[in-house]
């Protein structure tokens, strides 16, 4: 969704949340007393509106102020470097940080856990944990709840849905498909290029094909390293396992993908929703909205969402998180350390979350997601998100993930363009990782070579 | 036989008319001198000749062939340019050569043309150095046997003298007049300096204002010239102009006094500008003219005396050095018969 | 010494033709031969400047006149300083440091602990990794045939638009401006909107190609064909720059050479390969030179286009150094990276000089 | 320069109309998607009923600080292209025509080349903590500081080959005739490289307009320039191309004004300072 419902949608936005304001400020709003006013970063995404929306609420609810530095995305990551280590005080007081690169400021030291500033402060049980995407634990340098310190929360839950055309599959008589292989027998019948493609996936170098191969490889039970909790970085991306994930993901993008697969990014792929040639797909929830605007789709309403496929069938679909974080530097004010926790846990409470939702962003509350939004058409993704939450895990919960995604991202690119086979895709791919892990000084170790 | 005909050619800038009704008749090996002060279109016409600008109207032809749509390179010419325009990424020996180089003259043939032109014009040491390592004179000299080299129908100089001090210019002067006559080439030669005009030319052709004013060998412009003018262009120093009337009679009076005249007038009675050249006023007791010495320039061989006149500054030119003192009183007549005369409207010429 | 003598004879004359408006024009005529002799005489009395100069004349105080004599005196001797001094002051200022802190960072290793950074050393580990570093030696090869490729056709295409432009006759300001239009956008722009004509199966590209009833093209998607549609986005985008500084030296050219060799019997043939380019040869240098540094450093472009792919297809250095310096912040070997880019460069430049010498000669 | 006539005139003539159409197409492609809508973008379709609705969008949504970014733009384009000809002029001025030991001359150009290879990845960071150090964080004024630095080394070669192609004596007849070095330098050396310090110019002026890294790090959203505004359109997960077209097409139009006022000022002071 971008901002081409600024027109459209915000006037919608503003009345909704006058309506909601009025009656409801009294009583269900927490309160959360006077506070400095407090600046907050934050990409210019598809859910900055929803976002934006909800911090003039808050404004508007407290009467406290929240500066917005909204900045494009490749300027978030140089943002926060740039406020948390050159010293002195942070002039952001709450920052968003991508999934993949948020470790990089857990282990550097540079965010102060959230509990440190407010003893009190707790995620409400609704709010979903994204598999401990915002905990960090310094001794073992790894996210988990379960040992390590309150870091952050999710501002928005990203993960990626299966998209079909409702449309169409109910023309043709189809099945929305539970395993890679039912994908592929429905592509069979919708595979028409150029006109229509059977199924599209992400093949395009770095993160694009190796955040759209986890589905894969988690789905057949593949993992990147043995044990990452507990220390063991023995490479295990050559197993048979990936091997089997690795085979289909490439069946997959052979049989039902455009001809351009190997360079298909996020942007192609969701063009090709909205202008209606992909039949089926896989891609992120943020996504989903822009398929209903008219401005922006030529498929309005006919797009429905599932979740992902499984290996086999009875199987568990896999989910990778790509959450963000929202968290504060160690180096922010003390009054503005004070601001953002007011702020954060305004903005986690059910009645903010749900104004969030209908302001475009994407709730982090499961309660949000079983109310009645859910059955509104516009949020028909809302159960398929719901079905899918079980089985998401955090990839890359270590430091050197964003060096891994590379390697991945330039070999399994190079297997689907044929560069290599899939086999020694795979072991070239371990020994980029294990040389990684070696040089760190990380415990590390290889599976025997896949035969290639 | 003619060689360079310009027929009534003309030069048009947008709404200007830099150049209008040109007609000059240049014979096989003349010498020819395109002489007025600056701005008068003497460059531009020696320009469209050479091609390097479009002709508005009017033919010009080379050697019986009409060169209006030819190239620069198609009109077999050779230019000498003020700034002499060498090309200053080649040697000296190369900027020779270079128009032989575009034609494809072979080697040898080429090295002995350079060759020679290096010897006429005496530039054999200096062959192997870039422009700007020469003086002045020397690539002067270059831009010569640049022109040299081609053995070309026509020379063309664009006030080639001009950037070289005094005393190499009169030495180049004679230079370029001992070239011409070794070669017999056609030349055209613009220049806004009247003593290189005079000096050099076979006949010179006087520009005012964008159209001819006179044509003639440089005796005849200086004993007859068309107008005023050119009498004050021609000649150092410059001819005095006294003012003065014809009489019913066909005498003149100049100063009060009426001398009898340089023969046929073609105006009748009225007022006149009586031009007198420096060197045709002699001392006579009963001369018309008197006034005081102001200036006495004494060159050697001789001797300019400069007065005030009838209300006008007076020169006279005397051979030697007489002993003439500032402050004198002096007493000239003129040679009645040298007189000429000049409409005060317009200037045009009355005898 | 020359031109002075020349100008006591003929300067106006001189100066109309070499179309040099300069101060010395004034000495042609007579008349006007005292005002110049006299503003210079302002110059000697010292006015560096023209609106000083008049300030000069017109003051009336003769103590007024004496300071700011002396001001300028002290400009006019030491001129040096006061030319140089300004930039080399800004250099000290804004690059020294930066520069020192990348040759350090290039020899250690960096991480973070605590909040604080942690330095150590580790030259030498950066320097075998450097050595073992395939996708860096595989970037480094397609950014030189991306930097010969896009270089040699902007350089071409750029001088023949240079000077083309110069031998109209009116309109040239106009050309200037319109064919200056792609420089104006800014790369992240040209970037994405490439993409989207270069989109295999909306863009304006394939429309195109299968109007005229070929196959759609694969642009981006091939590995074939994915450096060469981005050296086509680059020779677009950077022709202009080349064309600008190109045509700006034509413009300077001295018109009589060329009318000389006009005269000479050049053809247009003759007088761009024997006269222009060889007297355009200085600037020909330059905007080599910045183009090649451009090439060495580009990024938007490929990052939007292709971010590197298809497999290493046009990965080339400075987006290795992306991934390496900023998505997985490894500070010290990043900072090896680009000194081992800069040195790249350099060789490269002069790789390329050599080669231009040697054919030169040849 | 070259005097083209006849069929060369017309082939002249057409390859020129050739390339202007090829170099202008893409940006008049790129001005008809401004007014489309997304998805009449995305289909590639070609008539379609135009819209101001990406115009409206990036000029006066609540996201947007177009003007805003458009006005930081303009001053620090405007102020540092003053600044980097005036530094720059100088420099090239003093390094061509005055006698500078070689190793002062060779080691500036050398330096400047350098840090002009320099990836900017790697100049932000050190410059971030400069201009936090003097307290300029965040201001136009520490960017303008910046750009002049980037643009120092172009300006410098470009104006020292135009120098280099101007004859000396010229100058040297001037100061026999008693100007002094800087009269002989503004009076006569600098009106006759007046072609090319328009181009240099041009380029510094187009360099800082587009600039992005160092102006992403430097500013803050109330000192962001268009660059980075226009950098908000290609988001993570998609590119709004019809805002992006829109606000390029926005962001060319000061430009080219600017640009073009930027010629006739330069013009204008130098024959001021030759003929008057």
């Amino acid at each position: 969704m971008g901002s081409t419902r600024i027109s459209s949608r915000l006037p919608s936005a503003a009345l909704f949340l006058l309506t909601l304001s009025a009656p409801a400020m009294a009583d269900s709003f927490l309160n959360v007393g006077k506070q400095q006013p407090i600046t907050v970063l934050i990409n210019a995404s598809p859910w900055y509106n929803g976002f934006q929306a909800v911090a003039r609420l808050y404004e508007k609810q407290t009467g406290n102020k929240v500066n917005l530095e909204v900045t494009p995305f490749p300027g978030m990551l140089e943002k926060v470097r740039n406020a948390v280590r050159s010293g002195g005080t942070s002039p952001l007081d709450l920052v968003n940080i991508n999934s993949s690169n948020v470790v990089e400021f857990y282990a550097g030291g540079f965010l102060e856990p959230l509990t440190d500033i407010d003893p009190t402060f707790k995620l409400p049980k609704q709010v979903l944990g994204f598999v401990d995407a915002g905990c960090w634990d310094a001794k073992k340098q790894f996210r988990t709840c379960a040992s390590g310190k309150l870091m952050g929360y999710a501002p928005n839950g990203n993960v990626e849905l299966f998209y079909y055309r409702k449309d169409v599959f109910d023309k043709m008589g189809l099945k929305v498909p539970k395993t890679f292989d039912e994908v592929i027998a429905n592509c069979k019948k919708l595979q028409n290029p150029p006109k229509s493609y059977g199924y599209i996936v992400r093949g395009e170098k770095g993160d694009s094909i190796s955040y759209d191969m986890y589905a894969f490889l988690l789905a057949y039970g593949a993992k990147d390293v043995a044990d990452a909790a507990n220390g063991d970085f023995t490479v295990t991306i050559n197993s048979p396992q990936a091997k089997q994930a690795l085979d289909k993901f490439l069946a997959v993008e052979k049989a039902c993908g455009p001809a351009n697969a190997g360079s298909l990014g996020q942007g192609d792929l969701i063009q090709l929703i909205q202008t209606g040639k992909a039949m089926q797909a896989q891609a992120v929830v943020a996504a989903f909205p822009s398929f209903d605007q008219p401005q922006k789709s030529a498929v309005v309403g006919q797009v429905d969402a599932a979740p992902l496929p499984a290996a086999k069938a009875g199987g568990k679909p896999g989910v990778a998180i790509g959450s963000w974080v929202s968290a504060i530097p160690k180096n922010a004010s003390e009054a503005g350390k004070k601001g953002a926790i007011a702020f954060s846990k305004w903005f986690l409470t059910y009645k903010a979350q749900y104004a969030y939702a209908k302001a475009g962003g994407i709730p982090v509350r499961s309660d949000v997601f079983e109310s009645d939004l859910k059955s509104k058409p516009q949020f028909r993704w809302m159960q398929a998100y719901l079905d899918e939450m079980p089985y998401g895990r955090q990839m890359l919960g270590y430091t050197e993930g964003p060096a891994v995604t590379q390697i991945l991202g330039l070999r399994f690119n190079q297997a689907l363009i044929g560069e290599l086979s899939a086999a020694a895709a795979l072991n070239k791919a371990a020994k980029d990782m294990y040389a990684l892990f070696k040089k760190d000084g990380r415990k590390t170790g290889m599976l025997p070579p896949l035969a290639e | 036989m003619t060689h360079v005909l310009l027929r009534n050619v003309e030069k048009y800038y947008g709404a200007v008319h830099a150049l209008s009704n040109i007609n000059i008749e240049i014979a096989n090996g003349e010498f020819v001198v395109l002489v007025g002060p600056s701005g008068c279109g003497k460059s531009t016409l020696l320009r469209m000749i050479a091609g390097l600008e479009d002709i508005s109207g009017g033919d010009i032809s080379i050697a019986g062939r009409r060169v209006n749509d030819l190239e620069p390179r198609e009109r077999d010419i050779a230019m000498v340019f003020q700034s002499y325009a060498l090309y200053p990424h080649m040697k000296v020996a190369r900027n020779l050569g270079f128009s032989l180089e575009l034609k494809k003259t072979p080697e040898l043939d080429a090295q002995k043309a350079i060759a020679n032109a290096a010897k006429i014009l005496g530039l054999d040491p200096y062959l192997d150095r870039f422009p700007r390592a020469l003086s002045g004179g020397q690539r002067q000299r270059v831009a010569m046997g640049r022109a040299i080299v081609r053995r070309p129908q026509v020379f063309l100089f664009d006030e080639p003298l001009s950037n070289l001090d005094a005393q190499l210019r009169v030495h180049m002067r004679t230079e370029v007049r001992r070239l011409h006559q070794e070669l017999a080439a056609t030349s055209i030669y613009v220049t806004h300096d009247q003593v290189e005009a005079m000096t050099m030319a076979d006949r010179i052709v006087v520009l005012e204002a964008g159209q001819i004013v006179q044509t003639g060998s440089p005796l005849e412009l200086y004993e007859r010239p068309a107008n005023r003018f050119v009498a004050e262009f021609i000649g150092s120093p410059s001819i005095n102009i006294l003012p003065g009337r014809i009489l019913d009679t066909g005498r003149v009076e100049i100063a009060g006094e009426s001398l009898p005249g340089p023969g046929p007038v073609g105006a009748k009675s009225g007022a006149v500008d009586v031009g007198v050249r420096p060197e045709d006023l002699h001392p006579a007791d009963d001369g018309a003219l008197f006034g005081v010495v102001s200036v006495v320039e004494r060159l050697g061989a001789e001797t300019y005396v400069f007065m005030k006149c009838a209300d006008a500054d007076l020169c006279w030119r005397v051979p030697g050095t007489p002993k003439i003192n500032i402050g004198e009183t002096l007493r000239l007549a003129v040679n009645e018969e040298r007189l000429h005369l000049f409409r005060p409207e317009d200037g045009a010429r009355l005898n | 010494m020359k031109a002075a003598a020349a100008l006591a004879t003929g300067g106006s004359d001189y100066c109309e033709t070499s179309s040099t408006r300069i101060c010395l024009a004034r000495e042609g005529a007579d008349e006007k031969n005292r005002q110049y002799s006299l503003w210079c005489r302002a110059c000697a009395a010292g006015a560096p400047s023209a609106i000083w100069c008049q300030l000069m004349t017109s003051a009336e105080s003769p103590a007024a006149r004496r300071a700011l004599g002396s001001i300028t005196d002290l400009l006019d001797r030491h001129i040096g300083w006061f030319t140089l001094g300004p930039a080399i002051l800004l250099l000290l200022l804004l690059t020294v440091y930066p520069i020192i802190n990348v040759v350090l960072m290039a020899g250690s290793s960096i991480h973070f602990e605590a909040g604080q950074e942690v330095w150590k050393f580790a030259l030498w580990s950066n320097l075998r990794e450097l050595e073992h570093d395939r996708i860096f030696r595989v970037a480094l090869r397609n950014t030189a045939i991306y930097a010969v490729a896009s270089v040699l056709i902007e350089m071409a295409l750029g001088l023949g638009l240079a000077i083309l432009v110069s031998s109209m006759r009116r309109m040239k300001g106009f050309m200037r401006t319109l064919l200056i239009v792609p420089i104006l956008l800014p790369p992240v722009a040209i970037g994405s909107m490439w993409k989207l004509m270069y989109s295999f199966d909306f863009g304006v590209m394939n429309q195109v190609v299968t109007g005229l009833g070929f196959q759609p093209v694969n642009w981006l998607g091939s590995t074939s064909l994915a450096l060469i549609s981005v050296i086509i986005v680059d020779v677009w985008h950077w022709t202009p720059f080349v064309f600008l500084i190109l045509f700006a030296a034509v413009e300077g050219l001295p018109t009589e050479v060329i009318e000389a060799a006009r005269i000479d019997g050049a053809r247009t043939y003759d007088i761009v390969f024997k006269i222009i380019i060889p007297l355009l040869k200085p600037a020909i240098i330059v905007a080599a030179l910045f183009r090649t540094i451009l090439a060495f450093k580009v990024f938007d472009e490929i990052f939007l286009l292709t971010s590197g792919g298809p497999g290493n297809s046009t990965e080339v250095v400075s987006l290795y150094l992306y991934q390496v310096f900023f998505e997985q912040n490894q500070l010290g070997y990043g900072a090896l990276l680009s000194l081992a880019i800069i040195t790249a460069t350099i060789v490269f430049i002069l790789i390329g000089y050599r080669v231009k010498s040697a054919t030169e000669a040849s | 320069m070259l005097v083209l006539r006849g069929y060369s005139r017309l082939i002249g003539i057409f390859l020129l109309t050739l390339s202007a159409f090829i170099i202008v197409a893409p940006f008049l492609w790129v001005a008809l998607q401004s007014f489309k809508y997304e998805i009449q973008i995305l289909q590639g379709t070609w008539f379609t009923e135009p819209t101001l609705h990406n115009y409206v969008d990036v000029l006066w949504s609540q996201r947007s600080d177009f003007l805003k970014n458009v006005l930081n733009s303009m001053i620090v384009a405007g102020v540092s292209t003053i600044c980097v000809l005036v530094v720059g002029t100088l420099a090239a001025y003093s390094l061509a025509r005055l006698r500078w030991k070689r190793w002062i001359a060779a080691g500036f150009l050398a330096w400047t080349l350098v840090f002009n290879m320099i990836p900017p990845l790697t100049l932000v960071g050190p410059w971030f903590l400069i201009f936090r150090e003097i307290g300029l964080l965040q201001s136009l004024f520490a960017l303008v500081l910046t750009h002049i630095t980037l643009n120092l080394p172009m300006t410098v070669w470009m104006m020292m080959a135009y120098f280099n192609e101007l004859p000396r004596d010229i100058e040297e007849a001037a100061m026999v005739d008693g100007c002094r070095r800087i009269d002989a330098f503004w009076r006569v050396s600098l009106p006759l490289v007046a072609p090319g310090l328009i181009a240099a110019g041009v380029l510094a002026f187009v360099f800082s307009w587009n600039e992005f890294a160092v102006a992403l790090n430097l500013t803050s959203r109330a000192t962001a320039t268009v660059p980075v505004a226009i950098a908000q359109f290609s988001q993570q997960y998609e590119v709004q191309n019809g805002q992006m077209a829109a606000a390029s097409v926005l962001s060319t139009i000061p430009a080219l004004l600017l640009m073009f006022f930027g010629q006739k000022f330069i013009i204008q002071g130098l024959t001021m300072g030759a003929v008057k």
